[in-house]
């Protein structure tokens, strides 16, 4: 998007947040214009209502896991509590950045993120992945480490297998 | 919330045309009012900003790296070489660069220097090409005979625009199509060459069939492929063949430089007798083309406008931006989408390859002048052409290696170890050269 | 997920401990009661398969690139060079070796070809360690020392196996680990000195901090560092310092190859003196650390064992593959989780890498032959010392460049575009030196 856009678009944006936090039934608007609702169900149709999800929800029709796997299953905690936390603040995140229009494109996983995501993938590959996991305590680094950089210092699934999600 | 109405709006407006555009629509702010996103980023090619090794500020190379005088004194380029810029600026440079005002340049020039389809096919029209065959690639062949050979000053005048939507589109679809006939004949003549190009399916398909028909870009080439084969009309090496000054491409037995050296041999081309040292010398012009069809990129299937013209969003739409330029100057957009660094890692990467490839630069531009002036002294002191014949060649082989890395722009990006192979290879030959010389110079007493 | 559940039974086994392993145990036989299924990768390093430029079957090289007999001439290697294999063959391989049998050798040797963390041990008790000490490094450190300067035919009796678990990993928890003496100094060399390592963030880390502690890879590493780390305790450039034949890695100012180079100068180092040219010559030895460094696998993050070991799958579990070999024997695993192309189209990205390596390795090897040839001329003629003195010094900089490569084992895999710029700099320097040559010597009368 062009410079003229990003500012237009920024200050409308910071317009929207002050309308936001006078008014909290404004906020449920945005969000329900936004459709960050849909947050509350686990429908990946639910997520491409923001069509900035398009992309993300088409690949990952065409990569591995579509029968196996839909996005929360990925993206978002398996435990209950934790489920909802999560989906307060991303649905909150994402309405927000949606309207300000100031994140970075394209896209990336933030850390908090990519840490569930990882979670989640040794959730259901467990008994395959057990004994490379259980014969290293080296392991329990991992997550600490997603801070430190990106250039794979930390060995996630993802770092051989970023394809799993979204296909190449 | 006013934005998000706004842009589930847009979301819809995409392509909604307000004027109608035919093959005789030549000037791009009328198309602009169809596609006003590309209008914009394509007006935006003025931009004059500069990078580590390329960029848009068009100075002067010459003064930069003077040892370039000397490899090509005697030729027109040792007069004016500057970095190059943005499209907008494609027929201004041409018009005012010293290499047209000092010396007689053929219309031939203009192919790749503005829109010319139009020109092409009044030109055809004028040469008694029948009206209603004006729309077919016939008219664009004729017109292109007719031009190439023009003076420059005359064939200037039957252009206005620098590379326009016409050249790139069909106006109907707005598909990419292509338009001149060099590279058609050129692409021509690879698709019946033996060398291998992976990175092009349709010319192994092609190759693979029964081979009725010439292969054809605009009818055999994917759509991926033509992302990258529309810019190739322009940037690669070429030369005006005699007698008709028809611009050429010397891809008969490949693309890599061995095999275009082997072309001009069999051809008997030079670009020029070199004044120093009265070596036959070639001269080796922007083969970005060439040079990316021997990396691991174009192996992957990724295309100039990938990186060039990358995909940015607007609001709800993705277009291409149409602001052709460094793609080092939009990171996010041209290397983020397949790389997920940071952009300081990414230019990092991009750096490491280029001082390298700017080290060798150096290393065989000092053994190429080493070369020249070694030959010159040995002249003076009477060497015959029959004593210097073979160092002479010596010079062509490795001046023309040399020069191929220095023309390309990408300073090595594009194949980094074909770069560095390349500019090996010139350094080996010309000190091969410094040794056949003092074979029979007198020796400088020492000891 | 039905067929995911099925297989837990299975699954759970995979880490169920037979065996209790210890410190103590040396034996990999009894590790692979508890790992059975690394075991028996491990055990399968005895295959012998050949591949386009490397795999397992130990040929000799010299017969294959007679080049070499003269590049080398004056030193072992002139005598016996075979194409490496796999680590059962480690042992046996050094001890069958006419470097080792025609010559005298110290037990230096063994730091990488013997499982000798026990030997150490066992050395360091019998050199008065206090028994309460013999698992700490400083017992590894002291058993260094004395096992180094052994002659080799008592050192080797204090070993039975090639590298082994008790090597790499830490019997309680598994967790790959770094016990060798050499490469803990050679890392903290490295760490001190100024060379950018982006490939080594904890190192990058260590650096910014108040360096109170010299860096450990043990305990500041990261898993992925280790992963490649443990490797690099054996494949790399090294020499035996003097006096003490300490093994020792000269990564004092950095890993590039002029790098390594000026810390050889600095300390006065030269492996032997050219038998035909009497240059004080270098010798290069596998140095894959140091130029997968360079390469763009190690910025990207990716491990030796990434692409050596890389996990395979065994029924209901993956495990790391220790049968460490030729990736290329096994692209599925090696390499396609990361590049989703077709065997053939990954392994022939291998052969377009490796075939430039090797067009280039023929013309340095040629060129620096050249030069040999032309010293041993000029010496025979009877040239000073001082009038050689230049020449000589250039063959050993293009000899040690050319060697770098031919040493290492990937043929430019691990870092097309830095192996490609080596060669280059090997075949200037060498050119030079034939030209420092020609000044000095009679001119055979032509013309
Ligand atoms: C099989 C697991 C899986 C499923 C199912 C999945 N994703 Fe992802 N997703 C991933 C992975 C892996 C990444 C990349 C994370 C990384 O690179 O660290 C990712 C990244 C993303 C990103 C950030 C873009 C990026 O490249 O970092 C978005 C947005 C996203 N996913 C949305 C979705 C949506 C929406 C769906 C459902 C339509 C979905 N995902 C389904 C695994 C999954
Ligand atoms: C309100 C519109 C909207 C909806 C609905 C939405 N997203 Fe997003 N999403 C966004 C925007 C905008 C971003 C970019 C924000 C950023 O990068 O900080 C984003 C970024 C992401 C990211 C990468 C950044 C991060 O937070 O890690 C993931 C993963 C993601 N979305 C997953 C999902 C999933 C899964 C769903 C459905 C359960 C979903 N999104 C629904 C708008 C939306
Ligand atoms: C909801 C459960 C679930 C989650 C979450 C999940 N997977 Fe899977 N995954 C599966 C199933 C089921 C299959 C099918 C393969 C099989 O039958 O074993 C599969 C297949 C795969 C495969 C083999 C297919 C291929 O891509 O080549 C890989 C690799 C994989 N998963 C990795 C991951 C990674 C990495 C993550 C996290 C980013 C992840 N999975 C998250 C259930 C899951
Ligand atoms: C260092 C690279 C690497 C890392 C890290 C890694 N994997 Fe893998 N994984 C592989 C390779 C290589 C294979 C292919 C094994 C084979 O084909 O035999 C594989 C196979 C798999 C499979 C089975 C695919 C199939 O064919 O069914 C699954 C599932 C999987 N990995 C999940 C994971 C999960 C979950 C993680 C994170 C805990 C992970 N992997 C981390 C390299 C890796
Ligand atoms: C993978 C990305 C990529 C692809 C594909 C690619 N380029 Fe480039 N190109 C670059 C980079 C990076 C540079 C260096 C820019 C710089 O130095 O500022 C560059 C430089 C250039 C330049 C000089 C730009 C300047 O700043 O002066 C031209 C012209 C160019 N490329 C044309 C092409 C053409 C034509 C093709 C296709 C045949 C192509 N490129 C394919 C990435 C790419
Ligand atoms: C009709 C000929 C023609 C075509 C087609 C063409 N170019 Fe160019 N291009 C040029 C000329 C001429 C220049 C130099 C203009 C100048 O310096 O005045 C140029 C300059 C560039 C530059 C340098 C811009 C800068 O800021 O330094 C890039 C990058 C580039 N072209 C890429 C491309 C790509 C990518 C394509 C295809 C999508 C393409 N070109 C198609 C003729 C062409
Ligand atoms: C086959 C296509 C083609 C032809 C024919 C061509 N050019 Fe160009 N020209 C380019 C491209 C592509 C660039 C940008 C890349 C570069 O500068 O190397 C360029 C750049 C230039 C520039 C700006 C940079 C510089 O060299 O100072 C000038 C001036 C120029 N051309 C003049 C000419 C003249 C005069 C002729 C005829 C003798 C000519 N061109 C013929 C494609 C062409
Ligand atoms: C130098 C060649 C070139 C020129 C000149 C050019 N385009 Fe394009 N254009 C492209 C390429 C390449 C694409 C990408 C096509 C694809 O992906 O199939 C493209 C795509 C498009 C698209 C499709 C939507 C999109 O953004 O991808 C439109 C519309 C378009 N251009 C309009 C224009 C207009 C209007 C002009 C003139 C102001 C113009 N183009 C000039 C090369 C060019
Ligand atoms: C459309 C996808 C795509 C885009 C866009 C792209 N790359 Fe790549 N890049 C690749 C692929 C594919 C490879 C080959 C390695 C592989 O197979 O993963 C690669 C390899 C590389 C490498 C290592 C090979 C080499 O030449 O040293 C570098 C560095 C690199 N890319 C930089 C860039 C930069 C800088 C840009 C942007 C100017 C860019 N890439 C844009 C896909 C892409
Ligand atoms: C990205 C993959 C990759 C990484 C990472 C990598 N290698 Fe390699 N390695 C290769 C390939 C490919 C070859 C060439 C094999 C051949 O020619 O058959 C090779 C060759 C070798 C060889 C010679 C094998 C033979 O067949 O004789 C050795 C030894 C080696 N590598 C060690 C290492 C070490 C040590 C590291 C880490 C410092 C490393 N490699 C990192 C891919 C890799
Ligand atoms: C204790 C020293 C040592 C360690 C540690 C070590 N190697 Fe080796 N490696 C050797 C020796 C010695 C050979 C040659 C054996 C022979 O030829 O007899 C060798 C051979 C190899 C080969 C060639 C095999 C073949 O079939 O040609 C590869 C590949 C290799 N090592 C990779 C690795 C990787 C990857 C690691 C780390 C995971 C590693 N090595 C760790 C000493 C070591
Ligand atoms: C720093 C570690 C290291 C030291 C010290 C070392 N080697 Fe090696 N050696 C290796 C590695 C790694 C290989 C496999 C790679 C290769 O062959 O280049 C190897 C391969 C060999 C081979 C098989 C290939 C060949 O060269 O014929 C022999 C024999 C050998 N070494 C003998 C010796 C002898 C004798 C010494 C002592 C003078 C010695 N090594 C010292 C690491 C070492
Ligand atoms: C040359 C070094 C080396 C030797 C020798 C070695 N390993 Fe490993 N081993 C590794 C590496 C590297 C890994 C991967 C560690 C990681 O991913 O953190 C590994 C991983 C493992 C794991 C963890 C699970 C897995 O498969 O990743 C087990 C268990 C294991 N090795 C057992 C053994 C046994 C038993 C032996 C002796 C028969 C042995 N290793 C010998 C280097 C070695
Ligand atoms: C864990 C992931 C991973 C593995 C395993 C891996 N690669 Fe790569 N490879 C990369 C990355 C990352 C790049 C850099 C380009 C990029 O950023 O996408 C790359 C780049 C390359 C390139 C282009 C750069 C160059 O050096 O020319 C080639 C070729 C390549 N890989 C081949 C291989 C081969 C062959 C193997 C197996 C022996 C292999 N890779 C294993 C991740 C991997
Ligand atoms: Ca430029
Ligand atoms: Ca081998």
């Amino acid at each position: 998007m062009t410079d003229k856009n990003g500012t237009r678009w920024r200050w409308i944006g910071i317009a929207a947040v002050v309308l936001v936090g006078v008014l909290v039934g404004t906020g449920a608007y945005t969000a329900q214009r936004a459709q960050a609702l849909s947050y509350l169900s686990n429908d990946p149709k639910a997520c491409v209502n923001c069509h900035i999800m398009r992309d993300v929800y088409d690949s990952w029709q065409k990569a591995p896991h579509h029968a196996a796997a839909v996005c929360v299953d990925c993206h978002l905690p398996h435990d209950f509590v934790g489920k909802w936390l999560a989906k307060a603040e991303n649905g909150w995140n994402h309405s927000k950045a949606f309207t300000l229009q100031n994140f970075h494109e394209p896209i990336r996983i933030h850390a908090k993120n990519a840490a569930i995501l990882e979670h989640n993938c040794i959730g259901c590959h467990q008994n395959l992945i057990g004994g490379v996991l259980q014969a290293q305590t080296s392991y329990g680094q991992a997550h600490a480490e997603y801070a430190a950089d990106d250039k794979g210092a930390h060995l996630g699934c993802v770092n051989c297998h970023k394809d799993v999600g979204h296909g190449p | 919330l006013q934005n998000i109405n706004t842009r589930q709006a847009e979301a819809r407006e995409t392509v909604f045309r307000v004027v109608e555009i035919t093959e005789d629509t030549v000037d791009p702010e009328v198309w602009g009012k169809n596609f006003p996103l590309q209008y914009d980023s394509y007006k935006r090619t003025v931009d004059t900003v500069r990078t580590r090794y390329g960029g848009s500020e068009s100075f002067q190379k010459l003064d930069q790296d003077p040892r370039l005088r000397i490899i090509w004194n005697g030729y027109p380029f040792a007069v004016d070489f500057r970095e190059d810029r943005g499209h907008a600026y494609m027929l201004v440079d041409q018009r005012q660069t010293e290499r047209v005002k000092q010396f007689n340049q053929p219309g031939a020039c203009l192919n790749c220097h503005a829109s010319v389809v139009d020109a092409f096919r009044k030109a055809a029209l004028k040469g008694g090409l029948p009206a209603d065959k004006v729309h077919t690639s016939e008219a664009l062949f004729e017109g292109f005979k007719i031009i190439n050979k023009m003076p420059y000053a005359e064939a200037t005048q039957l252009v206005d625009h620098p590379v326009s939507c016409l050249d790139c589109h069909d106006p109907k679809t707005m598909a990419v199509r292509i338009t001149r006939p060099a590279f058609i004949n050129g692409i021509r003549a690879l698709a019946e060459s033996k060398d291998p190009v992976p990175h092009l399916p349709s010319l192994e398909r092609w190759r693979q069939g029964n081979r009725a028909t010439p292969y054809d870009p605009n009818t055999d080439a994917s759509r991926q492929e033509l992302r990258s084969m529309v810019c190739a009309q322009c940037h690669v090496e070429y030369h005006f063949a005699k007698p008709d000054k028809t611009l050429t491409f010397p891809w008969h037995n490949g693309l890599k430089v061995e095999q275009i050296e082997q072309h001009y041999k069999e051809v008997g081309w030079k670009d020029w007798t070199h004044k120093d040292t009265g070596a036959d010398v070639l001269k080796a012009q922007h083969p970005e083309f060439e040079l990316w069809s021997q990396g691991i990129h174009a192996r992957s299937g990724v295309a100039c406008a990938d990186c060039h013209m990358p995909y940015t969003r607007v609001g709800a739409v993705k277009v291409s931006n149409h602001h052709v330029r460094s793609p080092m100057l939009g990171v996010a957009q041209a290397c983020q989408t397949c790389h997920r660094y940071s952009e300081e890692e990414i230019k990092a990467r991009v750096a490491v390859i280029q001082d390298r490839t700017k080290k060798l630069m150096d290393s065989a531009e000092d053994a190429v002048v080493g070369l020249i002036q070694a030959i010159q002294t040995a002249k003076a002191a009477g060497a015959s052409d029959e004593a210097l014949a073979r160092a002479r060649e010596l010079q062509r082989s490795s001046q023309w290696r040399m020069d191929f890395i220095n023309a390309e722009n990408s300073q090595g990006f594009h194949a980094p170890q074909e770069a560095a192979r390349i500019l090996a290879e010139a350094i080996d030959l010309a000190r091969q050269g410094q040794l056949e010389v003092v074979k029979i110079t007198p020796r400088p007493t020492s000891r």
